[in-house]
């Protein structure tokens, strides 16, 4: 039985946001800084017990999360690899840095553990309202991925592919969590090294008086030489040329946006993470992300017993939008059901990509409370 | 999965009181040997914020053989109430056929008469010398009361999860719940058998 | 006195379209050569120096500089020199930032940089004025001077960086003016030398937006007239407060060597794993 | 180093200075004045004193002050100069 094997690994009873410190340990996250709020500061906490344990961990706490995605950067350029974690309020500060971030192709990890609001809202209740937001945060065009999870040994894979795209594409990545998955306690596994990939950000390989920093290449994305490995690079968050030093020049303008749109649009597939569950011949299909993704589950195997053809897709990735994997079920004529703990972020975008074709009913909540299997159930009886 | 575990489909179970009494540490060590030297999937959940700090407190338990989806409980199988405030709260969302635990001192007025009950909080005053083994003395009743729960596997889990200093103690105050519920409940299968019937009967009186 | 510039040119990123985008006079090339001298003079290498800039005119200074520059966002720079010393302790982060830039969006910052002893030295280019954005009021701008922002006078007090800096914790303060080179190349080595925060505070005469608008005919006479303010520290000391009217104090006034935050950091990490090695 | 006349060299890049006329105010020995251009000419190259004061605060690097060859020549270091514009020139951007 495969039960065997899983035994070697080790079991951990532990929270979401615990598991998302277990993900980027194994990710390779040696620097973390931050600022304490409701409900993500377990994941700050237990980074200051382990990282100064981890071998070259550093950890701070900062003033506040302004500070504390600059920290996070600074490290990143250092060669470090850096995250902070924060909700709502703090994840409004951090926006300034994270277009920084986007600006300097700085790889680091930002964990938003959502909560009502705006403002200070709701901060022991959970809510979604962060998602468009992740998105379109900061000021100017930028690409950015925005990742999700719905239970606790998600928390845990994600944690890891957050820390690999950000290394991989040089952006920021920011994983959305809900109150109620950060602080649920779920048996996690952690995986064993042969069961996960990890990816560092790829260095120069030229010598320094060749190299050209912010120079597109064939993979899309320039390499990164840490500061103080001997390349004295500048980095700037004007608008800046290959060389990296600020220019106005309307072609160099264009080409460097371009650029930073064009390392993420090229690799879609990687990045686009989605799971199906009984789509097939789906009459019916809930979109769904976070811990509602949960409840949609359940609901879609209420419906089942009942003789409804109803499907899940669960989005993981939320940003690059999954565009393909939605319009393989609107093709097919599926009604979309969108339920969601914000006035409708995401059902934006699916409206977006299926431009009228077929019917799309969305769940909104936003009383501080999950959306409940029997909510879901109820409105996929109603399509 | 452990050999000798039972199938489970979406148990659940609220543990709930005022703050101090432990609860939540009571929820994070059942979860912890039910999740982990039992083998089920298991989901822990607790109040939090402001709602934990106007004195009560909560924790809950999803447990099933196989993956769980919705992570926090709907109906509640088994409700412990270590206090009134709690047990009049959550007393709705026990399922007809759920078990109603209570602590006699601190709950006197019950909302049915269908309830076990123990002085939790004397035993662990007078018997353990110590309030602060509360916890533990309910979860060896609890442990006696899950038909799945076995003993040994969550004795494992006070020792893993205890520091040593209070080890001992917690073990003694663990098995005194256990056999004051033992003693003063019955067999678990057969506390769930009354249960089942209870409830049947009620749906038949309410249809005659 | 010789090579003195020859050496400069050794530093200059000289494709950085020079002469650089300073105004006549302005003070900030002054500092910008003391820095350059006192990394030369301390022996250490382009590569291990890492200078941060904040926004504004001086944000400007890490362009021309072949250190690791990173031109930050404004008021930050300090968040960010804590990450990078962090990361890797053993870069010499030197943080340059003006005083809107230092004291106004980044007072907290500052503060928190300075009391939590972060091994990163921090100078502040203090002209009085936001510079680059046109000649608004900064929280330097002296009582009654005029600005953009304060057409008929400024009415708030002023923020004492050297006082400030101190109360906060800094390990090493220190104040000069950009007419007063010296003392700043030898407050520049001694804060770049030494362990934990060190602050040199140094006035930078911005004739352009501040000076024209505050009975300054020339930036020559912004310079003459800190040369009669400035005022030694000793002597200053030993001056009738009555009489110290409109002068202002320079030289050193906090030197510590307590450890930074990094290397209590460090230390303390490798006890918790010498514990852990031997449990 | 008591500071004597007539040992040094004085150059000033008119490429490079602004016209701030710092080194003309502050020059204890009056080696400098502003020209037509406004640019800073050396004027008076055998008076200067050798106190630094110029290379210091000249904000813009446009100044150095360089010893007096062997034959008292200022010659040999004017490729210094020279060095500098060259290098400049190698970068010169479109």
């Amino acid at each position: 039985m495969a039960q065997k094997a899983r035994r070697k690994n080790k079991e951990l009873f532990a929270l979401g946001n615990e598991a998302v410190v277990e993900g980027a340990l194994l990710a390779g996250c040696t620097f973390f800084a931050g600022y304490p709020i409701t409900p993500s500061s377990e994941i700050m906490e237990v980074m200051a017990q382990k990282l100064p344990r981890t071998e070259n961990g550093a950890f701070i706490q900062m003033e506040d999360e302004i500070a504390s995605m600059g920290a996070v950067i600074g490290a990143s350029l250092a060669g470090r690899k850096a995250m902070t974690a924060t909700s709502g309020p703090g994840f409004s500060l951090m926006q300034e840095h994270i277009g920084y971030a986007c600006m300097v192709e700085a790889p680091c990890v930002i964990v938003n553990v959502m909560r009502g609001g705006p403002s200070t809202g709701l901060p022991t209740s959970p809510a979604q309202g962060d998602v468009q937001m992740a998105r379109w945060g900061t000021h100017g065009d930028h690409p950015i991925i925005v990742l999700s999870a719905s239970t606790v040994q998600e928390c845990l894979e994600m944690t890891i592919v957050a820390f690999n795209f950000s290394e991989k594409y040089r952006v920021p990545v920011i994983l959305l969590i809900d109150e109620i998955t950060a602080h649920t306690r779920e048996k996690i596994t952690i995986p064993s090294e042969r069961d996960y990939e990890i990816f560092s950000r790829v260095l120069p390989s030229m010598p320094p008086e060749w190299f050209k920093p912010f120079e597109e290449t064939t993979r899309g994305v320039p390499p990164m030489a840490p500061i103080g490995s001997g390349y004295r690079i500048h980095v700037t968050g004007l608008t800046h040329d290959p060389l990296g030093y600020p220019t106005q020049r309307p072609d160099e303008v264009e080409e460097f946006t371009h650029r930073l749109f064009r390392k993420i649009d090229q690799h879609f597939a990687d990045i686009v993470l989605t799971e199906e569950y009984e789509t097939k011949d789906a009459e019916v299909a809930v979109v769904a992300y976070g811990s509602v993704a949960r409840s949609a589950h359940l609901a879609v195997d209420q419906a089942r017993e009942q003789g409804i053809k109803a499907g899940l897709l669960h989005l993981k990735t939320l940003f690059p939008f999954p565009r393909a994997a939605l319009e393989k079920l609107t093709r097919r004529g599926a009604a979309i059901l969108v339920p969601e703990m914000n006035m409708g972020q995401i059902s934006r975008e699916v409206k977006r990509v299926n431009a009228g074709r077929v019917r799309v009913r969305t769940i909104n909540r936003v009383d501080g409370q999950i959306i409940t299997p029997s909510q879901i159930l109820k409105n996929i009886g109603q399509m | 999965m452990n050999a000798n575990s039972h199938e489970l489909n979406r148990f659940e179970l609220r543990l709930s009181g005022l703050g101090g009494q432990g609860i939540i540490t009571l929820g994070k060590l059942l979860g912890y040997g039910l999740a982990i030297h039992h083998g089920y999937y298991v989901t822990q959940t607790q109040s939090y914020g402001p709602e934990a700090r106007g004195g009560s407190s909560r924790a809950d338990l999803v447990i099933s053989s196989n993956p769980i989806s919705y992570p926090k409980t709907e109906n509640v199988d088994l409700l412990v109430a270590l206090s009134q405030e709690a047990c009049n709260e959550y007393y709705g969302v026990l399922k007809p056929n759920g078990v109603l635990v209570i602590d006699t001192v601190m709950v006197t007025q019950t909302p049915t008469n269908r309830f076990l009950g123990a002085e939790f909080t004397n035993y662990a005053k007078d018997k353990m010398g110590n309030p602060l083994t509360l916890n533990t003395i309910v979860l060896g009743a609890i442990t006696h009361l899950l038909p799945f729960a076995q003993p040994r596997l969550m004795r494992k889990a006070l020792e893993e999860n205890m520091p040593a200093k209070i080890l001992e103690l917690n073990k003694k105050a663990f098995n005194l719940g256990q056999r004051e519920a033992k003693k003063r409940f019955g067999e678990a299968p057969e506390i769930w058998k009354k249960a089942a019937e209870y409830a049947e009967e009620e749906v038949i009186e309410a249809l005659e | 006195m010789s090579q003195v510039t020859q050496l400069i040119h050794q530093y200059l990123r000289h494709n950085k379209r020079f002469p650089h985008v300073y105004c006549p006079g302005c003070g900030h090339g002054i500092v910008l050569g003391s820095l350059v001298r006192s990394v030369h003079n301390l022996g250490l290498s382009k590569d291990e120096v890492c200078l941060v800039a904040g926004i504004g005119c001086s944000g400007r200074m890490a362009v021309y500089v072949d250190f690791n520059t990173v031109h930050t966002t404004h008021g930050r720079a300090l968040t960010f020199a804590t990450g990078i010393k962090l990361a890797n302790p053993e870069l010499t982060v030197i943080c340059v930032m003006g005083d809107g830039d230092a004291l106004s969006i980044g007072g907290n910052h500052l503060i928190h940089a300075a009391r939590r002893n972060i091994g990163v030295t921090a100078l502040i280019l203090n002209n009085n004025i936001y510079g680059m954005t046109g000649g608004q009021c900064s929280s330097t701008t002296p009582m009654g001077s005029r600005s953009m922002t304060t057409p008929y006078g400024q009415l708030e007090n002023t923020f004492d960086i050297v006082e400030l800096a101190k109360a906060a914790g800094a390990n090493y303060v220190a104040r000069s003016t950009a007419f007063h080179a010296k003392m700043m190349d030898a407050q520049i080595s001694q804060a770049l030398s030494r362990p934990g925060f060190s602050l040199v505070e140094t006035f930078s005469p911005c004739h352009t937006q501040y000076g024209r608008k505050n009975q300054f005919r020339t930036v020559v006479d912004m310079y003459q007239d800190l040369k009669v303010r400035s005022t030694p520290l000793e002597k200053w000391n030993e001056m009738d407060p009555a009489k110290r009217g409109d002068k202002f104090p320079i030289g050193v006034f906090v030197e510590r060597d307590e450890p930074g935050l990094e290397e209590r950091y460090m230390a303390m990490a490798e006890g918790l794993r010498k514990k852990e090695a031997n449990a | 180093m008591p500071p004597k006349k007539g040992q040094t060299c004085v150059f000033a890049y008119p490429d490079w200075c602004k016209g701030c006329g710092l080194c003309v105010a502050f020059c204890p020995a009056k080696v400098f004045e502003l020209g037509p251009t406004g640019k800073v000419r050396v004027m008076h190259e055998e008076e200067c004193i050798n106190c630094g004061f110029c290379e210091l605060h000249c904000p813009d690097f446009a100044i150095a002050v360089l010893p007096k060859g062997e034959n008292g020549s200022c010659s040999a270091d004017l490729h210094v100069a020279q060095e500098i514009r060259q290098k400049m020139k190698g970068y010169e951007k479109g």
